[in-house]
C-alpha cells in the first residue's frame, strides 16, 4: 500500500535533485529544467499534505456528498496557484534563454562575455 | 584543470545537498509533539482551516471562535455532522459545488487576483524581450491541417468555454478553460494561411476582463465593506446560476487567461501587427 | 469598517495595471503619466494611514469579508504602514525621472512593470497572510526582471537571468516552506501562525525558519544568494537601480524583520527565534559576510554602478546583524538605518543618472572635473555619500551610532561584529571619498547634455530629507519607536488580528 | 454487450501495445510516428468504445471522446511528419521512395 511518507520522500530527493542541478550546471536550459523540477517537487509535497487514504475529489455531486472522504482542498488550491506562478516563470526564463542565444551564441552561462563595458 | 573545478563544485554541491537531505528527513519523521501531525495518510482536518471551508461554515466557526479563543478552529461537535446535499442545500456562504473553487475564488480570492497578476506580468515580460523578433517560425499549413483546424476550432471554443463556465460545479475553471481557448488560438496560427496577429483585440479583452475581477472587488467593497465579498446571493448549491461572484469571477479570469495566453503565442508569432 | 479601505492600496494599482493595455493603445507616453499618478495616490492614502494608525493604533483590514484566520487580511501598524509609505516614496521619486527619460519603443510594459513592481513591495508589507505574501513575492521579483532587462543589453538578460533563477530558487524554498507549515500548524494566516508556532518541535521548526530565510535572503540581497547584484545593477539604468536597493532590498529586509521577529521569534523584549539552530547568530554571520564582501568588492570597482550596489549589498548585511542583536535598541537603530539607507542609495543612484549622462561614462576615472561643469549635481553626490558613510550631522551617523551602540550593549562575542561595522565605515569612506576628491579636481569637461529640471526637483527632495534627518533626528525617532514596538509585541499582533472576531 | 466490450478493449489493448513495441523498433522517425498514430487512433478509440458498450449509461460520451481523437490525432501525427521532414531530419537507409520533394509548395 502506497503510504503519503513515500510521496513525502519522493518531493524530497526531486527536490534535492533540483537543488543539486541548480548549483552544478552552467547551462541556461539545463538551469531552468532543474529549476522545474523543483517547482514539481515542492507542488507534489503540497498535494500530499491533503492527501487522504482512498479519499475522493473534494467536489460535491449528485452522488458524492460525504465530506469526510474529501481530500484537503486548501493545499489543491495552493498547488494550482503555484503551478500558474511556475508557468509565468518559465515562460519568462525561456524568453531570456533566447535572448542571451541571440546575443551571446552561446548557452553556457560562463562563456557569455565581451561585453562592452561603457 | 577546469575539469577539476567542476569536479570540486559539484563535491561541494553534492555535500551540501545531502546535509539538506538529512535535515529536511529528520524533520519529517519527527513526532511534532503537543497533537501537531505533519499528514501521514490521514489529515485530521479538524485541526486545519480547511475544514471549514469544506462544511461552508466559517461564519460560524467565527462565532464560536469568539467564544473560544484559547481552540480556535477545533470545531468538533460541526465537523462530525455535515447537511450539505448537492442540489438541494440554498446559501451556503461561498455556494459552489466544487470545493477548491470555492477557496481559490472566494475564500482566498485575493490570492488569485495576484496569481491572474503573474500571469499577465510574465506574458507582458516576453513580450517586451521577443519585442525585437519579427520572425514567423511556422510554415504555412497544409491542406489537411487547414480543414482540421477549421472544423476543430469552434468544438475547443466551446469546450474550453464549457470548462470555464461550469468552473464552480466541474473540476477545472477559469485557469485550464482559458488554457484550452488558448489552444484553440494557437491552432488558428497553425491553420490558417494567412493568419493575421490580433493582439490589440486580445489586449483589449484581457484589460476589460481584469476590470471585471478587480471591479467586482471594489463593488464588495464599497457595497458590503469589504474586497471581493459575495454582494450576490449564492443560490443553489449544484445548479448553473449560483454561487454569486464566485461564478463571474472564474469567467473573466477564464477570458483573461485565454487572451493572455494567446496574446504570448502571437507574441513569439512574429510580435507586431501588419 | 474603515480601514478595510486600505485595501485600495493594491486594489487601485492592479485595477490600473489592467486597464494600462488601453492606455498604451491612446498613447505610450501615457502610461508613464498614469504610473506616476497612481503611485502618487498611493503614496498620499499610506501617509494618511500612517498618521491614522499612528494615532489610534494597530488595525486590520479584512478581504471578502472572511475574517482572519479563514481570509486573507491586511495588517496596518506603525510599522508596516511607515515602510509601505518609504516605498511608495522612494517609488514616486524615481518615476520623477523616469517620466523625462527618453522614450523607448516598450514604455507602455515597462510603466506597468513599474506600477505592480511597487504595488508588490507596497502589499508584501501590508499583508498578513503568508502564501498571499508568497504571492507577491512572485509578482515582486517577475517585475523586476523586467526592471532589469529593459536596458536591452547582454550583460542585463544576463543579470536578469541570474536573479530570476536565484528568485525561483528561492521560492520554491518559500513555498517548501509553506508546507511545512500548513501541513503541521493547518493555517496559513501569519497572526495564527505566530500563536502557535512555539508548539512545534524545535528541529522541524528549525527547517521552516531556514527555508524561509533562504527563500527571501534573494531579496534582501544578503550573502549567498546575492549573486545577481553586480551584474543586475550593473546592466540596469542607473535611476532604476533606486527602485532596486530602496524598495526590493527594502522590502526584503522588512519580511526577514517581521518573520523573525514578530512571527518566528518568542515575543516580547528578549527576542529569540526558536528551533534547535541558533538563527540569531546564524543571521549575524551571514550579515556580517555580506558586509566584508559587499564593501570589499566595492573597493576594488571603477564603475559607479557596482560601487554603489555592493554598498548597498554592505549596508544590507549590516542590518541583518541588527536583527540578529534583537534586543529594543538594535531594532530601533536596523529601522532606522533601513530608512536612512533607502533615502541616501536612492539620492546617489539618482544624482548618477545625469551625472553618466554628462560625462559619458559610469567610470569614476572620468568623473574629473564635474564640480566645475555642475556643483549641484558633485555637492548632491557628496550629501548621498556623507549621509551613506555616515558623516556627522548626516542621517547615516545617528543610525550607526545607534547601531554601534546597541551591538554595545550585547556584549559577548559581539565585539568582533562592532569591529566589522567599523571596518566597513572605514572602507565605504576611503572609496566614497576618492570619488568625491575626483568630482572636484579642476579639469574642464566638454558636454552639451543638459539636466532636465525635474531630475533637480528629484535630487533636491532627497538632499534636504538627508540633511534634514541628520540635523533633526528626532523628526523620525517617534514613528521608529511606534514601530518598533509594534514590531516586537508579539501578543499584540496576535490580538489584533484574531481578537477581531468579537 | 458486456462482451462486445471486452473484445474491443482487447483489440485496444493489442493495438497500444504494438504501437509501444513499434516505438522502439522502428528505425526512423516517420515510422515511429506511423506506428504511434496506430495506437492512439485505433487503440485509444477501441479502448473508449469498448468502455462505453461495459457500461452503456457513458455510450454517447465516449463515442464523443472517440470521435474527436479520431479527428485531431491523425492530423497531429502528419503534422509532426511534415515537420520532421521540413526540418530535414534523415529517412532511414531503407526506404524505396521520398514522395514529398524537399521544396514543395504550399497550396
Amino acid at each position: 500500500m502506497i503510504q503519503s511518507t513515500f510521496f513525502y520522500t519522493t518531493a524530497i530527493i526531486l527536490f534535492l535533485i533540483g537543488l543539486y542541478g541548480v548549483l552544478t550546471k552552467r547551462n541556461v536550459i539545463k538551469t531552468i529544467i532543474t529549476l522545474t523540477i523543483m517547482e514539481t517537487a515542492v507542488n507534489l509535497f503540497l498535494v500530499t499534505i491533503g492527501y487522504v487514504k482512498n479519499g475522493t475529489a473534494p467536489i460535491f455531486t449528485s452522488t458524492i456528498s460525504d465530506v469526510h472522504k474529501f481530500v484537503d482542498p486548501l493545499p489543491q488550491a495552493l498547488v494550482l496557484t503555484s503551478i500558474v506562478i511556475g508557468l509565468g516563470t518559465t515562460a519568462l526564463m525561456l524568453s531570456l534563454a533566447i535572448r542571451l542565444y541571440k546575443k551571446y551564441k552561446t548557452l553556457n552561462y560562463l562563456e557569455m562575455d565581451g561585453e562592452d563595458e561603457k | 584543470m577546469k575539469n577539476t573545478q567542476g569536479m570540486v563544485n559539484a563535491f561541494f554541491a553534492f555535500l551540501l545537498v545531502v546535509i539538506l537531505g538529512i535535515f529536511f528527513f529528520n524533520a519529517i519523521n519527527q513526532p511534532l509533539g503537543n497533537g501537531l501531525v505533519l499528514n501521514k495518510d490521514n489529515p485530521d482536518l479538524s485541526k486545519r482551516v480547511s475544514i471549514h471551508y469544506i462544511l461552508k461554515n466559517v461564519h460560524n466557526a467565527e462565532d464560536y471562535l469568539a467564544q473560544h479563543k484559547s481552540s480556535y478552529f477545533r470545531n468538533r461537535d460541526k465537523v462530525k455532522s455535515s447537511n450539505l446535499e448537492f442540489g438541494k442545500t440554498k446559501n451556503a456562504e461561498s455556494g459552489s459545488a466544487n470545493e477548491v473553487t470555492s477557496i481559490v475564488v472566494n475564500y482566498r480570492g485575493f490570492d488569485t487576483l495576484g496569481e491572474v497578476t503573474v500571469l499577465f506580468i510574465s506574458i507582458l515580460g516576453l513580450g517586451m524581450l521577443l519585442h525585437e523578433n519579427k520572425k514567423k517560425y511556422w510554415a504555412k499549413p497544409s491542406l489537411i491541417v487547414r480543414t482540421g483546424a477549421n472544423f476543430l476550432f469552434p468544438f475547443i471554443v466551446l469546450f474550453g468555454v464549457y470548462v470555464f463556465v461550469h468552473g464552480h460545479l466541474t473540476p477545472g475553471g477559469g485557469f485550464p478553460g482559458g488554457t484550452i481557448i488558448a489552444s484553440a488560438a494557437l491552432l488558428l496560427i497553425l491553420g490558417l494561411k494567412d493568419f493575421k496577429n490580433k493582439l490589440t483585440m486580445t489586449k483589449i479583452i484581457e484589460s476589460l476582463a481584469g476590470l471585471t475581477f478587480a471591479g467586482l472587488g471594489l463593488v464588495g467593497l464599497f457595497t458590503n465593506g469589504s474586497f471581493l465579498t459575495n454582494f450576490l446571493p449564492s443560490g443553489t448549491m449544484g445548479l448553473l446560476v449560483s454561487s454569486g461572484i464566485t461564478a463571474l469571477i472564474y469567467i473573466a479570469v477564464g477570458i483573461k487567461v485565454a487572451a493572455e495566453l494567446s496574446s504570448g503565442i502571437m507574441e513569439m508569432n512574429g510580435g507586431g501587427e501588419e | 469598517m474603515k480601514s478595510n479601505y486600505a485595501v485600495l492600496l493594491i486594489a487601485i494599482p492592479l485595477l490600473v495595471a489592467f486597464l494600462q493595455p488601453l492606455f498604451s493603445l491612446i498613447n505610450k507616453r501615457l502610461t508613464k503619466w498614469v504610473t506616476f499618478l497612481t503611485i502618487g495616490f498611493n503614496f498620499i492614502y499610506s501617509l494618511k494611514l500612517l498618521n491614522y494608525v499612528m494615532a489610534n493604533g494597530a488595525q486590520i483590514a479584512i478581504i471578502g469579508n472572511w475574517k482572519p484566520p479563514f481570509g486573507i487580511n491586511l495588517y496596518l501598524s506603525p510599522f508596516s504602514m511607515l515602510f509601505a509609505t518609504i516605498i511608495y516614496f522612494v517609488a514616486l521619486i524615481v518615476l520623477l525621472v523616469y517620466l523625462i527619460d527618453k522614450p523607448t519603443e516598450v514604455d507602455d510594459r515597462m510603466s506597468i512593470a513599474t506600477l505592480l513592481m511597487v504595488m508588490a513591495s507596497g502589499a508584501i508589507t501590508l499583508t498578513g497572510d503568508i502564501f498571499n505574501m508568497f504571492v507577491f513575492v512572485e509578482i515582486l521579483s517577475i517585475s523586476t526582471v523586467i526592471l532589469i532587462s529593459f536596458n536591452n543589453k547582454g550583460i542585463s538578460f544576463k543579470g536578469a537571468f541570474r536573479y530570476i533563477v536565484l528568485a525561483s530558487l528561492g521560492s520554491s524554498m518559500l513555498l517548501l516552506a509553506i508546507g511545512f507549515i500548513y501541513g503541521s500548524l493547518g493555517t496559513l494566516n501569519l497572526a495564527s501562525i505566530a500563536y502557535r508556532f512555539n508548539l512545534l518541535n524545535p528541529v522541524y521548526a528549525s527547517v521552516i525558519v531556514f527555508l524561509f530565510m533562504a527563500g527571501i535572503m534573494v531579496e534582501a540581497e544578503l550573502f549567498p544568494f546575492n549573486a545577481w547584484v553586480p551584474e543586475a545593477y550593473k546592466g540596469s539604468k542607473s535611476y532604476l537601480n533606486a527602485l532596486l536597493s530602496g524598495v526590493v532590498g527594502t522590502t526584503g529586509i522588512y519580511v526577514l524583520f517581521r518573520m523573525f521577529i514578530t512571527i518566528f521569534g518568542s515575543g516580547q523584549n528578549h527576542i529569540q527565534v526558536i528551533g534547535s539552530v541558533n538563527f540569531n547568530a546564524v543571521i549575524i554571520v551571514i550579515g556580517v559576510l555580506t558586509t566584508l564582501i559587499g564593501e570589499f568588492s566595492a573597493l576594488s570597482q571603477k564603475d559607479i554602478k557596482k560601487i554603489l550596489a555592493f554598498s548597498s549589498m554592505a549596508q544590507m548585511g549590516i542590518i541583518a546583524v541588527t536583527i540578529g542583536v534583537a534586543n529594543m535598541n538594535s531594532i530601533n537603530a536596523g529601522i532606522f538605518h533601513l530608512i536612512n539607507h533607502a533615502f541616501s542609495k536612492s539620492l546617489l543612484f539618482i544624482v548618477a543618472f545625469p551625472i553618466i549622462n554628462i560625462v559619458g561614462s559610469a567610470n569614476i576615472d572620468k568623473w574629473e572635473g564635474l564640480g566645475r561643469k555642475n556643483i549641484f549635481l558633485a555637492i548632491a553626490f557628496a550629501i548621498g555619500s556623507f549621509g551613506l558613510i555616515g558623516i556627522p550631522f548626516f542621517n547615516g551617523f545617528w543610525s550607526k551610532m545607534m547601531i554601534v551602540e546597541s551591538v554595545v550593549s550585547a556584549g559577548g562575542w559581539m565585539y568582533l561584529v562592532i569591529g566589522t561595522i567599523l571596518l566597513s565605515a572605514l572602507v565605504e569612506t576611503f572609496y566614497f571619498f576618492r570619488i568625491i576628491f575626483k568630482l572636484f579636481v579642476d579639469k574642464k569637461i566638454e558636454s552639451t547634455y543638459s539636466v532636465h529640471i525635474f531630475i533637480y526637483l528629484a535630487i533636491l527632495i532627497l538632499s534636504i530629507i538627508v540633511i534634514y534627518i541628520g540635523i533633526k533626528p528626532s523628526f523620525l525617532a517617534t514613528y521608529i519607536h511606534k514601530a518598533a514596538i509594534d514590531l516586537v509585541d508579539k501578543s499584540h499582533y496576535i490580538s489584533t488580528v484574531l481578537g477581531v472576531i468579537k | 454487450m458486456e462482451i462486445i466490450g471486452i473484445i474491443l478493449i482487447s483489440i485496444g489493448v493489442i493495438f497500444s501495445t504494438l504501437g509501444a513495441l513499434g516505438l522502439i523498433r522502428m528505425p526512423d522517425i516517420y515510422n515511429r510516428l506511423q506506428t504511434s498514430t496506430k495506437a492512439t487512433t485505433l487503440g485509444a478509440f477501441s479502448t473508449i468504445i469498448g468502455v462505453g458498450f461495459m457500461h452503456p449509461a457513458w455510450l454517447i460520451k465516449t463515442i464523443l471522446i472517440a470521435f474527436f481523437i479520431l479527428m485531431t490525432a491523425p492530423i497531429s501525427s502528419h503534422n509532426l511528419g511534415k515537420a520532421a521532414h521540413k526540418a530535414g531530419i534523415p529517412l532511414t537507409d531503407k526506404t524505396q521512395i521520398d514522395e514529398c520533394p524537399q521544396k514543395e509548395e504550399n497550396k
